[in-house]
Parts: structure tokens; C-alpha cells; sequence
């Protein structure tokens, strides 16, 4: 079952790849960012069953951060939309100052 | 015969030095003290420019160290001259002070040289300086700038006899560019007005066009003598140079760039007639008596290496004559009394440079002596005119120029010193016997034709005509100057005229010690074909030959080379006849010439300036615009190169050079610039050049 | 049994990601999500990993994506969403990319027994002793105390302040 | 005053003293207060002046050729020693610096006003690194000097700067690091060649003397070290980042740029170029360049300086016609050239600094430095106008001052075996009237017709103090400069000799004369410290 988890980790991750680069509402791009690092869950849980309780503990934190990750981000997107109105990630370009 | 010893001769630039630094600190006082009282009264108006009187003490003080300082120079210059009259020198005497630059490639001492020929300069210097010191207490005294004007004069009278004294070639050179110095602050003396200024900057940049040659000359002496103290130089020359040699000729060319640049002749002669913006007193002993006079001091010390390059020596002839006839002609149509003069000091500086070209070294010393005496006293007196017409004209303010002969007029009887003593000199300028011009004018004129026996015949035959031309036309534009100043109707007008009177005594004694001198300084050096005959007064006249055989020591050896490779002089003028039947000619044409130019002169209706236009006539104009010279060199020389400034600062500076440096930093910017067009600050466009990356880099690993 | 279960989740998974990627309505992606992570929880049961199946289905599914779905609500975005999805070149280039990776990722995981990956893989049944020893919560709960105990701490460290950020940056006039 | 200098033990802890106390100093400005550092700065810097005074007595132009050296290992395995000794051209070097830095410190009393800590202690770290460049006699040591001279003088331009400040800090500094970058090249290459002919590595400059090098190799060399130092000095074409630096930097900055600064290229050409290369220096194409690029720098600069409208610019491209000067006397390769050079170098440093302290002041009272601005100033400030004007003639070369000695010595020297050259170099002796006079005419002469002009304050107290030394010298070194030039002759004449002969081993013995027992000394603990 090694090999079909470690594709289907690989298509999640390929899909929310795509949508992070297609989509332009910032809230999406963030669920998309959460599809991949499932993605990558995925092949953690996987490959523990092989090489140890290690992965699963890795996938551990991994949520934990990501759950960080969540409130810091969401907190960002309600601030800048106060500020600018909108979500749309087109519309953004602070990081060319 | 007693071993000649100096007496103290370093006391004597010393003294002036002195006097320079005493006066200076006045001068700085006084300047301190009313750059306060202006400021203080800024708000108030600028017509209190320049009206600051200086404080009685201050005024006392400079009139005492200025002419003092001097006059004990030329007190003991006048012991140092007994001495040296008294012994009999043969060889010059050196003091040596000091090592003055040694820098294991050359040494060049601080030494000062008395000999024959530095002693008649420093008499003229102390001397005619005095006079000169004395007169300007007088003129001067009004001036807020006394103290300054009296360093500054002090500090030309220290540079002046550095200029004679010194014992080397750069010695020679620093006086030479320190009375250069002194000249450019004397002439914008008066810094306020613009063109005054720019007369001095004028000066100074053209006789720096003169040092340049002199400096080139100092340079090829070091490298082909391998000395530039004169001791080392007249010694190793005729050995070390051949006799008409390229080395020869290319060292005196360049001696006479830099003679020609400080003696105002062609074709560096257009920053004199400027410098007449200093103050008369100045003119007349920078400008006139000393510091001009400097050029032929130095052909006169070069007299070796000049004698050893006959090429050289016509050329100074050559060039001498061109000026001489050049400047009398504009100096026949100029309304301006102190340009007249000025040209005259041209012409007549021509006339010297001709002579020591044709080799009479001494002519052209007892000429210099001469004009010292009678040119000196012709811008005094022009001065007192100018003083006095200055005083008349303030006093009723009216704005007339009060330098122009056209305002004047019948002043003889207003102020008969003055014309007595500058119709003196005139005679004495325009060759008259018995007066001092006559002798040495006359012995230049001789010898400019004598000399053709050498190897430039024809050149010397022709010179000598112009020669003749040049001296009738001196007698032409000096009588018509003392007829419009002196004779005639005044011109200035009624009000003014009763406020015209003669100078205080202060200057007019100078005027009639130099009068005297204009008199009879021509009997230094009566020559001996002359002595028996009406000009030499039957053998009444004393001193024959004096300043020939005083001199002998320092031309002796020039005038060796000169027989034993071109031969003596020829015995008679170009036209037949000897020397006693020209100067018998020569005396009875000037006589001719000033009493038809005073005739025509008198006849002609002068008007005062402000009635009269420029002069009518192609020639006139023409000479009244003094030939379009300042014109010419304006357009041939100083707007090129300041285009040519402008092009090198703003093309190859600014756009080649510093372009070229910010193109390399364009490149770099352009490429940051192309760098910078991936930076969008889109998150998106970031996420996808990462995951192309990412692609990129599994791709790399696995296929 | 487990493998057609296992394709029944991975299809829901794969159907749900693509649903989020796809559904204009930011609330829907929501849900299509929702389902994707129940579906990666199943997958989780599967694979021996029942702790993480409950957290997952817990915390991810439960929490985060009511924080999620609060946020929308919040910003009120569920009305202009019909621009949302990028079309043209763009797409087309993150669609052409975005295959390229998954044509190599799953060609190269894939081919099993030419792939040394697998080679030097003891096998399953490497869990099977853990839990036998611990039990399915004690397995993890002894690392995450022992091994890990700082990174643990540090986590619970991280989360504080990304409590402390969230509610400094949402503040309103801050 | 060598009974006093003995009875203090005036010996080679000067140098030492020289080069760290002012970094003592700076460390002194940062822990004073704002309003005093600057008086810590200045009588720090008057302190290093009066003890470098001391050199004077204790050079002895008989002795051997670098006095006063010692030598300690700094970085054994790379053989990098820290080396200080002076000979007679460092001295002068020294002492010209050391001046400089009290006057262009008191002349900044005014000027700075912000941030004064910062600026003083900056000034202290350059007169160490400058005072180093000088006194180093290894060639890495020299080399991080020489660098070190940078980032002061970059802040410096950079911060109290005008208002291009930035574009003309970052052109300095991107300028001079360029060239000193492929020096550095050029120093390893030399270095790695010095020990592949087997002797222990070492950068101490009287070892690398004397490296066999082909022609090839030579020219080469030359090329990265004369390329850094040209850049200094600065020579046609590459001068143009110092009109810039010059109008932007802040007076004292100016002052230490002008009158120091440049001469550590000219030092560098001296020190290093000629005797490391000799066959490449005397190559007679690399000669026709130099000499073309100096005389070219000569008259070019004099045209470009007349046009300028600001005064300090004007200052600033008279440097370049000046440094002229000093690149044909130097590569004329006669003792009356090389002489002349350093004269030049000294009056140079004495008359430009004067001139910048000088518009400074101007800039000071009326806030601008078009000389259209001014007019009649003599009328109200005579004393500075006094001023003003010996130091413009000194910049002219006028007899009586110690431009003339220079600009006649250098002239002099190229004439003896380039004639033409020469030639065209005197022309500059005109054009420095040229430019020169009018500035002099328009700023101080002519009417005084500007009612902000009529408030014009003359000196004061401390400005005088300030500029009386400076003229001083200038009048003194005219009429006696002969003490200067009998210290340097030895330098010059070694130097001379031994580029004249090729570098034969000949002439060397007359370098290494004084090297020898410096050698001896020094090499002891270097052995020590690689004996394990």
C-alpha cells in the first residue's frame, strides 16, 4: 500500500499546488497550502509504518505548526483586507518594497 | 686700487623687505579697521565705499617707512657704488647667504652678484625709486590704501633689486615673477573697478606667457651647461657652446619670450597700455623706469650667450625695431596723456631691445638710464596733470575723464613747474641735444646700422631706417602731448579751471631732480667720436665714455665674440657719412619735427572729449584703435581657449570621461533593472518561479 | 479489504482536492475540503495511524476549518467569487508545470521494485512492535516525552504566540 | 633638540605612537560628551603632531636608508609582519599629515555640527590609517592601511556630505576600491613569485625588493599596482570621482583628501612601483604614457578648472594639474624629478589645504560656493583675503613660495631627459595663472556690490590660527627648502639609482644598507615563533 499512498500523496500535493497558483481569493490559496502540507502528511504516515514511530510524531508537530500557521495567516488576511477591501492576491505587491 | 669689499649688500633688499612687512601690517590694520566701519554702516549705502579715511597715525607712519626704507638702500647702494669705483673690480663680487635649493641633482644658492652692471641698475632702482617713493606721498595721500600702496611699492623695490642682484639665473627668475606679482597688485590697486582689475590679471598673465620662455631658458642652461649661476654660466658657455649653434640660438629665443613678455615688446606688448590703470606714481616706476626695463637687464647679463648666437641677437634687434615703430604710430593717435606714455615706454623699450640686439650692450643700459630719468619724470608729471585735474574736476563734480588730453589745455600757466620740467624731458625723449635722450638714442641709432657688418647685413640696414623713422615719430606724438596738455586755451571749463594749481612740493621736487637728470644724464657716457665735435661740446662735456668703460668688466667678454666671429662695426651709416654728421642730422630733424608738429598742433581746433567722436579716417582709426590688436588676440587667442575650456570641461570631463565611468555603473543598473522586472510582489508569480524551481530541480535528479 | 478501502478514500481525497481547487464559492471549497480531510483521516486508520486519524479528524476538520469558515463569514466573501479562478496563459502555464511535477512524481513513485527507494525498506510490520510494547497512544505519547520533549515544548511556545500574533494583527485600529 | 629627543628616548616607540594614538583618541571622542569631543579630537591630533615633530631631529640623512624600523610577526604561517620605519620621503609624509589633521580638525569647529562624536572619532581612524600607509614597511600591512583609509573618509563624504553626498561617496569609494582590488592581485601574485624562489614567505618589503621577475610579469604588475595608485592620485583619465568627492565632502574632509590623501598614490608609485618594477617603470613605452598622461593632466585639468563656477571645484581640478606635476617628475627618473615631485606634493598639500580651509570659511559666512556669488570681499575681510591670496600663489608656483620649488624642481628634472615633455608642462606654469587669478579677481576684487557680501565677517581667532601655520610654510619652505630636500635625497637618490640600473644587485646593496641590520633584528623573533 506503500506505493498508492506515497501517489495519492503526490496528486494531493500536485493539486493544491495548482490551486495555490490559480486561485486568486487569499483565503483559497491558504485552504490549498493546507491540501499540500496534507499531501505531505500523507506520505510521513506512510513511510512510518516502514521506518518508525518517528513520521508519525513528525506529522504531529506538523499539524500543530500548521494550526499556528492557520491563526497567524487568517489573522494577516483580515488585517490587510481591512486595509485594502479586498482578498485578492493579484492585487498585492508589498513584497516588491 | 683697493680689493672691493660689499658693504652690507644683503642690507639693501633687505630694507625694502622690511619696509614691505611694516607697511603690510599697517596696511592690514588699516584694512581690518575698515572692513569694520563697513560692515557697521552696511545697511547704510554703498556710496561709503572706498571713503574710509585711515586714522592721522596711519597716514604718518607709511610716509615715513616707505620712501625711508628706500632711501637707505640707495644710500648704501651709493656707498657700495664708491666702493666698486673706487677699486677698480674686475670680476664680479659674490656673497653667498645661504643654499637655496640642493637637492643632490642641482644647488642654486642664495647668493647676490655685484658687479658694474648690477650697480647702475640698483642706482636707478634706489635711485628713480626714491623719487618716486617721495612724489607718491604726495599723489598718494589721500588714498584710503596708503599703507598698502607703500608695501606693495616696497615689496617691488625688494623684488627689483632680487631681480639685479641675485647671482643666478632662478635667483634672477624669482624677482623677475615678484615684480610681476607686484605689478599685477599695483595695477588693480584699485581692485574695486572691474576693468582696473582685470588690467592687473591681464599683466600678470601675459608676462607669465614671458616667464614660461624664460623658465624653458633657465632649463636648457642646466641641461647643456650644467650651471645656471651666472659665474658657471659665461664660463662654461663659449667653451660648451658653438658660435651660432642651435643650443645657442634656441636658449636666447627663449630669454627673449620671457625679455619680451616683462619689457612689453611684440608681441606681448598689449599688457602695458592696460597697466596704466595703476597708479601714476606706479607707472611711472614699474612701467616705465624699472621693471619694463628688465627685459634688456637680461639680454645685458646674457650678453655671452646672446653674442654667441647671432640669430638670437637680430631677432631681439629685429623685434625691438618692429616695436618701436609699431607703438610710436599708435602712440601718435591716443587722446589718453598716460597712454601716450605708455605707448612711448613701449617704443622706447624697442628702441633699447635694438640696440643690445646689434650688440651695443651699453647703448641699450645708458638708454635705459636715460629713459629711467626722462620717462619717470613724464609720468610724474603726467601725474601731477592727472592729480591736478583730478582735484579740479571732483571739486565741481564733473564726470570727465580726467586723463584725457582733450580736457586739458594751457595748463602752463596753471602749474609751470610741471610743464617746464616734462618740456624737459620731451626734449630729452625726442633726441634734442644737449639733453640725456640725444646721447643714448642716437648711440642705439648708430649702432643699429654699425651692426651690419656682421652676418645679417641687410636686416640691420633696414633697421636702422626704421630706427630713424621711429625717433622722428617720438618727437611727433611727445610734442603734440605737451601741446594739448600745456599749451592752447583750457579746455576744462571755467569753474574747474580755478580750482587747477600746481602739485605741493612734495612732488614737485621729485620733478626737478629727475629734470636735472633728464638734463644732464646724458653726459654718462658722451662717446668719444662725439667729444671733439659740437655735440660732445668741444670736449666740455665730461665723463667721455664713462658708463662704456664702467661696463667693460660685463660686456668685455660678449664683445670679444662678437669681434672675433662677425668683426667690429662698420664706420659709417648705411648711407655714407659718420657718426658725428648723424648725430648732427639726427638733432636737427627732431628739432624740425617738434616745431612743425607744434605749429600744426596749435593750429588745430581741439575740442574737450565729450564734444569730439573717434577720429575720423581709415588710418586714424585705425591707429586710434591701436592697429585692432586686443581685438585680434581676443579673438585669436582668448575665446578659443576658453571654448575650447568649456568643450574639455563640459564634452570630454563631464560627458566622455564621467560618462563613460556611469555607463559601466548603467550596465550594472540595467542589469539589477532586469533583475528587478521578476520581482512583481505577487505572491502567485512567487509561487510559481518556486515551483518551476522545484520542477526544475527534481527534474535535474531524476530524468 | 483495506485496498478498496484505501481507493475509496484516496478517490474521495482526490475528488475533494480537486473540488477545493475548483469550487468558485469559497464555502464549498470549504466543505470539499472538509471532505478531503475525512477522507485523508480514513487513509490515516489505514496506514496504522489511528492517533493522527482522530487528531486529524479533530483539530483539522473540526477546528481549523471553523476558523476557516468563521474568516469568510467574518469577511463576508461569500457573494463576488466569479473571478476567482485564474484562466488563460496563466493557467495554462501553472496547469503545464504543475503536471510536469506530478507526471515525475508519480512516474517515479510509481514504478515499485525498479525504485531503490523500496529496496532498503525493512517492511511493514516496524509499528506493529511499538504499539505491541506502548499501545496506539502510548507509541506516540513516550517519544513525544522523552526524544522530543523539547521540540514539544517549543511547539506549545510557538503556539502561544502565534495566539498572541493572531490577536495583535486582527485587532481592529491596531 | 636631538639632546631632548634623546633624553625622552626618542626611538622607534614614535611610530608606534604615531599610529595608535589617534585610534586612542577616537576611542577618547566616543566616551566624551558631544559638545567636548571635538576638543578631545583636536589636541589628541596636536599631541601626535608635536611628538611626530620629533621625527625631524631623529631622521638622520647620513644614517641608513629607513630609520627608526622594527619589525614583529603579526601572521606567522603567511609570513606577514607588523613593520613601521620611515626614510626621508615617509617623513615628510608623516609630517604633513600630522599637521593637517589638527588644522582640518579646528577648521571643522564651525561646519560640523551633527553628529560631532561620530565625525571626530572618524577623523582620528583616518589620520591612523593615513599615518600607517606611510610608516608601513610591509606590504600587507601597507595593504590593509591603505584600505583602511577608505571607510572613514567614506563616511565622511557620505554623511556630513553636501548634497550629492551619497553619489559622490559611493563614486570615491567605488573608484579607489577597484583599483586597489587588482593591486591587492598584484601584491599576492608578487608575494607567491618572492617564494617560489624559495625564501620563507614574507611580505616585509625589503625582502619582496629584488624578486626576479620577467618583463612580462613586470609590466603586468605594474599595470594593477600603478592602475590603484593612479587612481589615487589621481592621473588623466581617472580623476573625474574627485571634483565630485571634493564638492561633496564637508571642509575637513576636503582638507585631509586634498592634502593627504592623493599623495598616498604618489607615495605608492614611490615606495612600491619604481623600486618593485624597476624594468617595467623605465620601459620606454610605459614612460611615454605616464608622461603623456601627466602633462595631459597638467593643461587639461588647468582648461577644465578655469571654466568652473564653483569655487571648491575649481580647487579640485588644480589638484589634478598639480599632481601632474608630480607624475612627470616622477617618471622622469632623475633626482631633480623626484625632488621636485614630493616638493610639489608638500606645497600642494600646504597651499590646497589652505585654499579649501579658505572657501570653507567663505562657504561658512555666505552659504554658497558659485564664485559669482562674491565680489569685493578684500574690501571687508582683508585678512582673509591675505590669505587667501599667498596660498593661491603658492598654488600658482610663484617665486618665494613652495610651489615654485616644486613645479621648477619636477620641470627641471623632466627636462633633463625629456625635453619636449617639459616643454609642455611649463606651459601649466600659464594656465595656473589662468584659472587661478580670475577666481581670485571675482571672489575677492571687483565691486563690492552684494549687500550679503558687506556683512562678510574677516578671520577669526581660530581661523587664523588655523591658516598662519599653513602660510607660513608655504613662505618658509619657498625660501628654504633645502632642509626638506637634503632628508629625501638619500630616498630619492636610492630609488633612483637603483630603477636607473634595472634593479642590479649593485644598487640594491644601497636599499638594503639600511635593511641589513633592520633585517637582523627583526627576523629573530619571526624564528622564534615558527620553532614550535
Amino acid at each position: 500500500m506503500l506505493t498508492e499512498a506515497l501517489v495519492l500523496s503526490a496528486i494531493l500535493f500536485v493539486i493544491g499546488t495548482f490551486g495555490v497558483l490559480v486561485r486568486r481569493n487569499a483565503i483559497i490559496v491558504f485552504l490549498c497550502i493546507e491540501l499540500q502540507v496534507n499531501a505531505v502528511n500523507v506520505s510521513f504516515v506512510a513511510l512510518s509504518r516502514y521506518l518508525g514511530i518517528d513520521g508519525q510524531l513528525f506529522v504531529f508537530f506538523v499539524m500543530t505548526v500548521a494550526a499556528a500557521e492557520n491563526a497567524v495567516g487568517l489573522a494577516i488576511i483580515i488585517s490587510i483586507f481591512r486595509h485594502y477591501q479586498t482578498v485578492d492576491v493579484d492585487n498585492f505587491n508589498l513584497l516588491k518594497w | 686700487m683697493t680689493e672691493f669689499h660689499p658693504l652690507l649688500p644683503g642690507l639693501i633688499p633687505l630694507l625694502p623687505l622690511l619696509g614691505f612687512l611694516g607697511n603690510g601690517m599697517l596696511a592690514l590694520v588699516a584694512g581690518v579697521r575698515g572692513a569694520a566701519e563697513l560692515r557697521a554702516g552696511a545697511g547704510a549705502g554703498k556710496e561709503k565705499l572706498g571713503e574710509l579715511a585711515p586714522p592721522p597715525w596711519m597716514r604718518g607712519l607709511p610716509s615715513w617707512i616707505g620712501p625711508g626704507a628706500i632711501g637707505a638702500a640707495f644710500l648704501l647702494t651709493l656707498m657700495n657704488f664708491v666702493g666698486m669705483a673706487r677699486s677698480g673690480l674686475e670680476a664680479p663680487a659674490i656673497v653667498r647667504y645661504w643654499d637655496w635649493i640642493s637637492t643632490g641633482g642641482i644647488r642654486i644658492e642664495a647668493a647676490l652678484q655685484l658687479d658694474q652692471l648690477s650697480m647702475i641698475m640698483m642706482l636707478v632702482i634706489t635711485g628713480v625709486g626714491l623719487l618716486i617713493h617721495v612724489f607718491s606721498v604726495g599723489y598718494m595721500r589721500e588714498d584710503p590704501g596708503y599703507a598698502r600702496y607703500f608695501a606693495y611699492l616696497n615689496l617691488f623695490v625688494f623684488f627689483m633689486l632680487v631681480l639685479v642682484m641675485g647671482a643666478s639665473f632662478p635667483l634672477m627668475f624669482v624677482g623677475w615673477e615678484g615684480v610681476g606679482l607686484c605689478s599685477y597688485l599695483l595695477i588693480g590697486f584699485w581692485f574695486e573697478d572691474r576693468e582696473k582689475a582685470d588690467a592687473g590679471k591681464k599683466a600678470f598673465i601675459v608676462n607669465r606667457i614671458g616667464d614660461f620662455g624664460f623658465l624653458v631658458a633657465i632649463f636648457l642652461l642646466f641641461t647643456s651647461l650644467g650651471a645656471v649661476d651666472y659665474a658657471g654660466v659665461f664660463g662654461a658657455a663659449p667653451e660648451l657652446l658653438a658660435y651660432g649653434g642651435s643650443t645657442a640660438t634656441a636658449i636666447t629665443l627663449f630669454l627673449l619670450i620671457g625679455a619680451a613678455g616683462k619689457s612689453a615688446q611684440i608681441p606681448l606688448y598689449v599688457w602695458l597700455p592696460d597697466a596704466m590703470a595703476g597708479p601714476t606714481p606706479v607707472s611711472a616706476l614699474i612701467h616705465a623706469a624699472t621693471m619694463v626695463t628688465a627685459g634688456v637687464y637680461l639680454v645685458v647679463r646674457a650678453s655671452v650667450l646672446f653674442a654667441l648666437a647671432p640669430a638670437g641677437s637680430a631677432t631681439v634687434a629685429a623685434i625691438g625695431a618692429a616695436t618701436a615703430l609699431f607703438a610710436a604710430t599708435i602712440a601718435l593717435q591716443q587722446y589718453d596723456i598716460k597712454k601716450v606714455l605708455a605707448y612711448s615706454t613701449v617704443s622706447q623699450l624697442g628702441f633699447m631691445f635694438m640696440g643690445v640686439g646689434a650688440g651695443a650692450y651699453v647703448a641699450g643700459v645708458f638708454h635705459l638710464v636715460t629713459h629711467a630719468f626722462f620717462k619717470g619724470l613724464l609720468f610724474l608729471g603726467a601725474g601731477a596733470v592727472i592729480h591736478s585735474m583730478h582735484h579740479a574736476l571732483h571739486a565741481t563734480h564733473k564726470d570727465w575723464d580726467a586723463q584725457d588730453m582733450r580736457n586739458m589745455g594751457g595748463l602752463r600757466h596753471k602749474m609751470p613747474v610741471t610743464w617746464v620740467t616734462m618740456g624737459i624731458a620731451t626734449l630729452a625723449i625726442a633726441g634734442i641735444w644737449p639733453f640725456a635722450g640725444f646721447f643714448s638714442k642716437d648711440e642705439i641709432v648708430w649702432y643699429a646700422g654699425a651692426a651690419r657688418t656682421g652676418g645679417y647685413g641687410a636686416l640691420f640696414t633696414a633697421l636702422w631706417g626704421v630706427a630713424l623713422v621711429a625717433a622722428v615719430l617720438t618727437a611727433i606724438y611727445m610734442t603734440r602731448l605737451m601741446v594739448m596738455t600745456f599749451y592752447g586755451s583750457n579746455r576744462t571749463g571755467e569753474r574747474e579751471a580755478e580750482h587747477l594749481h600746481e602739485a605741493p612740493l612734495v612732488m614737485t621736487i621729485p620733478l626737478s631732480i629727475l629734470a636735472v637728470l633728464s638734463l644732464f644724464g646724458g653726459w654718462l657716457n658722451v662717446p668719444a667720436s662725439l667729444q671733439e665735435s659740437v655735440f660732445g661740446g668741444f670736449g666740455l662735456l665730461p665723463m667721455s665714455d664713462w658708463l662704456e668703460r664702467w661696463l667693460e668688466p660685463v660686456t668685455e667678454l660678449a664683445q670679444e665674440i662678437h669681434l672675433s666671429h662677425a668683426g667690429g662695426y662698420a664706420t659709417a651709416s648705411p648711407l655714407g657719412g659718420g657718426a658725428v654728421l648723424w648725430a648732427g642730422i639726427a638733432t636737427g630733424v627732431a628739432l624740425v619735427t617738434v616745431g612743425l608738429t607744434f605749429r600744426s598742433v596749435s593750429k588745430r581746433g581741439i575740442r574737450p572729449a565729450s564734444e569730439s567722436g573717434a577720429p575720423v579716417g581709415v588710418v586714424r582709426g585705425l591707429l586710434y584703435h591701436k592697429w585692432y590688436v586686443d581685438e585680434l588676440y581676443d579673438r585669436v587667442f582668448v575665446r578659443p581657449l576658453l571654448g575650447a575650456s568649456r568643450i574639455a570641461w563640459r564634452w570630454v570631463d563631464q560627458i566622455l570621461i564621467d560618462g563613460s565611468v556611469n555607463a559601466v555603473g548603467s550596465v550594472f543598473k540595467a542589469l539589477g533593472w532586469f533583475g528587478s522586472l521578476f520581482q512583481t510582489g505577487q505572491v502567485t508569480t512567487y509561487a510559481f518561479v518556486l515551483t518551476l524551481g522545484a520542477l526544475a530541480v527534481l527534474g535535474a535528479l531524476l530524468l | 479489504m483495506p485496498e478498496i478501502l484505501f481507493y475509496v478514500f484516496a478517490g474521495t481525497a482526490v475528488g475533494g482536492a480537486v473540488g477545493v481547487v475548483l469550487q468558485r464559492n469559497p464555502v464549498g471549497s470549504l466543505l470539499f475540503m472538509v471532505g478531503t480531510l475525512a477522507s485523508i483521516a480514513g487513509i490515516f486508520v489505514l496506514l496504522e495511524a489511528q492517533f493522527l486519524a482522530a487528531i486529524q479528524l479533530m483539530v483539522y476538520a473540526g477546528a481549523i476549518m471553523v476558523l476557516f469558515l468563521f474568516v469568510i463569514m467574518l469577511l463576508n466573501l461569500g457573494h463576488d467569487y466569479r473571478a476567482d479562478l485564474k484562466r488563460g496563459l496563466g493557467a495554462f502555464l501553472a496547469f503545464a508545470v504543475t503536471g510536469a511535477l506530478g507526471g515525475l512524481l508519480v512516474g517515479q513513485l510509481g514504478g515499485v521494485g525498479e525504485n531503490p527507494l523500496y529496496e532498503y525498506l525493512p517492511g511493514p510490520g516496524e509499528l506493529d512492535r511499538v504499539f505491541a510494547a506502548d499501545g496506539i497512544v502510548g507509541a506516540i505519547a513516550r517519544p513525544l516525552f522523552t526524544d522530543y520533549v523539547v521540540p514539544f515544548e517549543l511547539v506549545g511556545i510557538l503556539l502561544l504566540v502565534a495566539l498572541i500574533g493572531a490577536v495583535a494583527l486582527a485587532k481592529k485600529g491596531g | 633638540m636631538t639632546a631632548l629627543l634623546d633624553a625622552v628616548g626618542y626611538d622607534a616607540w614614535a611610530l608606534h605612537a604615531l599610529v595608535w594614538v589617534p585610534v586612542l583618541g577616537a576611542i577618547a571622542v566616543v566616551l566624551s560628551s558631544e559638545e567636548r569631543s571635538k576638543n578631545v579630537a583636536f589636541w589628541c591630533s596636536a599631541g601626535v603632531f608635536v611628538l611626530s615633530l620629533g621625527l625631524w631631529w631623529a631622521f638622520d640623512s647620513a644614517g641608513p636608508l629607513f630609520q627608526l624600523a622594527t619589525r614583529t610577526v603579526w601572521i606567522a604561517p603567511w609570513g606577514v609582519s607588523y613593520a613601521l620605519g620611515i626614510d626621508g620621503i615617509s617623513l615628510m609624509m608623516v609630517l604633513l599629515t600630522t599637521l593637517t589633521l589638527p588644522l582640518a580638525i579646528l577648521g571643522s569647529f564651525q561646519y560640523i555640527r551633527e553628529r560631532r562624536r561620530a565625525f571626530y572619532a572618524l577623523m582620528l581612524l583616518l589620520e591612523t590609517a593615513i599615518v600607517g600607509v606611510f610608516v608601513a614597511m610591509d606590504l600587507f600591512l601597507f595593504y590593509v592601511f591603505f584600505e583602511l583609509t577608505l571607510i572613514p573618509m567614506y563616511f565622511i563624504v557620505g554623511v556630513w556630505g553636501g548634497e550629492r553626498r551619497i553619489y559622490a561617496a559611493v563614486k570615491f569609494f567605488l573608484f579607489t576600491a577597484l583599483g586597489s582590488l587588482l593591486m591587492l592581485v598584484g601584491i599576492l601574485y608578487l608575494y607567491f613569485r618572492a617564494r617560489a624562489g624559495g625564501g620563507a614567505p614574507s611580505f616585509y618589503i625589503l625582502d619582496l625588493l629584488g624578486t626576479p621577475l620577467t618583463i612580462a610579469e613586470q609590466l603586468w604588475l605594474f599595470a594593477a599596482f600603478a592602475l590603484a595608485f593612479a587612481i589615487k592620485v589621481p592621473i588623466f583619465p581617472l580623476h573625474t570621482w574627485l571634483p565630485d568627492a571634493h564638492v561633496e565632502a564637508p571642509t575637513p574632509g576636503s582638507v585631509v583628501l586634498a592634502a593627504v590623501l592623493l599623495k598616498m598614490g604618489t607615495y605608492g608609485f614611490l615606495r612600491f612601483v619604481l623600486p618593485f618594477f624597476p624594468e617595467a617603470a623605465s620601459h620606454p613605452t610605459v614612460v611615454a604614457w605616464m608622461l603623456a598622461l601627466g602633462v595631459i593632466g597638467i593643461v587639461y585639468a588647468a582648461w577644465v578648472a578655469a571654466v568652473q563656477p564653483d569655487a571648491k571645484k575649481l580647487v579640485a581640478y588644480s589638484s589634478v594639474a598639480h599632481m601632474g606635476f608630480v607624475v612627470i617628475g616622477t617618471f622622469a627618473l632623475t633626482v631633480n624629478g623626484l625632488q621636485g615631485g614630493l616638493m610639489v606634493m608638500l606645497s600642494h598639500g600646504l597651499s590646497t589645504g589652505a585654499l579649501f580651509l579658505l572657501i570653507g570659511m567663505l562657504y561658512e559666512r555666505r552659504h554658497t560656493r558659485l564664485i559669482s556669488d562674491f565680489g569685493g570681499l578684500a574690501r571687508v575681510a582683508p585678512l582673509l583675503a591675505t590669505a587667501f591670496v599667498v596660498a593661491a600663489l603658492t598654488s600658482i608656483g610663484v617665486p618665494g613660495t613652495s610651489g615654485f620649488i616644486g613645479e621648477f624642481l619636477s620641470i627641471l628634472g623632466t627636462f633633463e631627459r625629456y625635453p619636449v615633455t617639459a616643454v609642455v608642462a611649463t606651459s601649466g606654469v600659464i594656465f595656473a595663472a589662468y584659472y587661478m587669478l580670475p577666481m581670485v579677481q571675482r571672489i575677492f576684487f571687483n565691486r563690492l556690490d552684494r549687500a550679503e557680501n558687506q556683512r562678510v565677517n574677516d578671520l577669526s581667532g581660530r581661523e587664523a590660527v588655523i591658516l598662519a601655520p599653513l602660510v607660513a610654510l608655504m613662505i618658509i619652505l619657498g625660501a628654504y627648502p633645502t632642509p626638506v630636500l637634503s632628508r629625501m635625497e638619500p630616498a630619492v637618490r636610492a630609488i633612483v639609482e637603483y630603477v636607473g640600473s634595472d634593479g642590479e644587485a649593485g644598487a640594491l646593496a644601497e636599499l638594503a644598507r639600511g635593511g641589513a641590520e633592520v633585517r637582523a633584528a627583526a627576523i629573530a623573533p619571526i624564528a622564534r615563533a615558527r620553532t614550535p
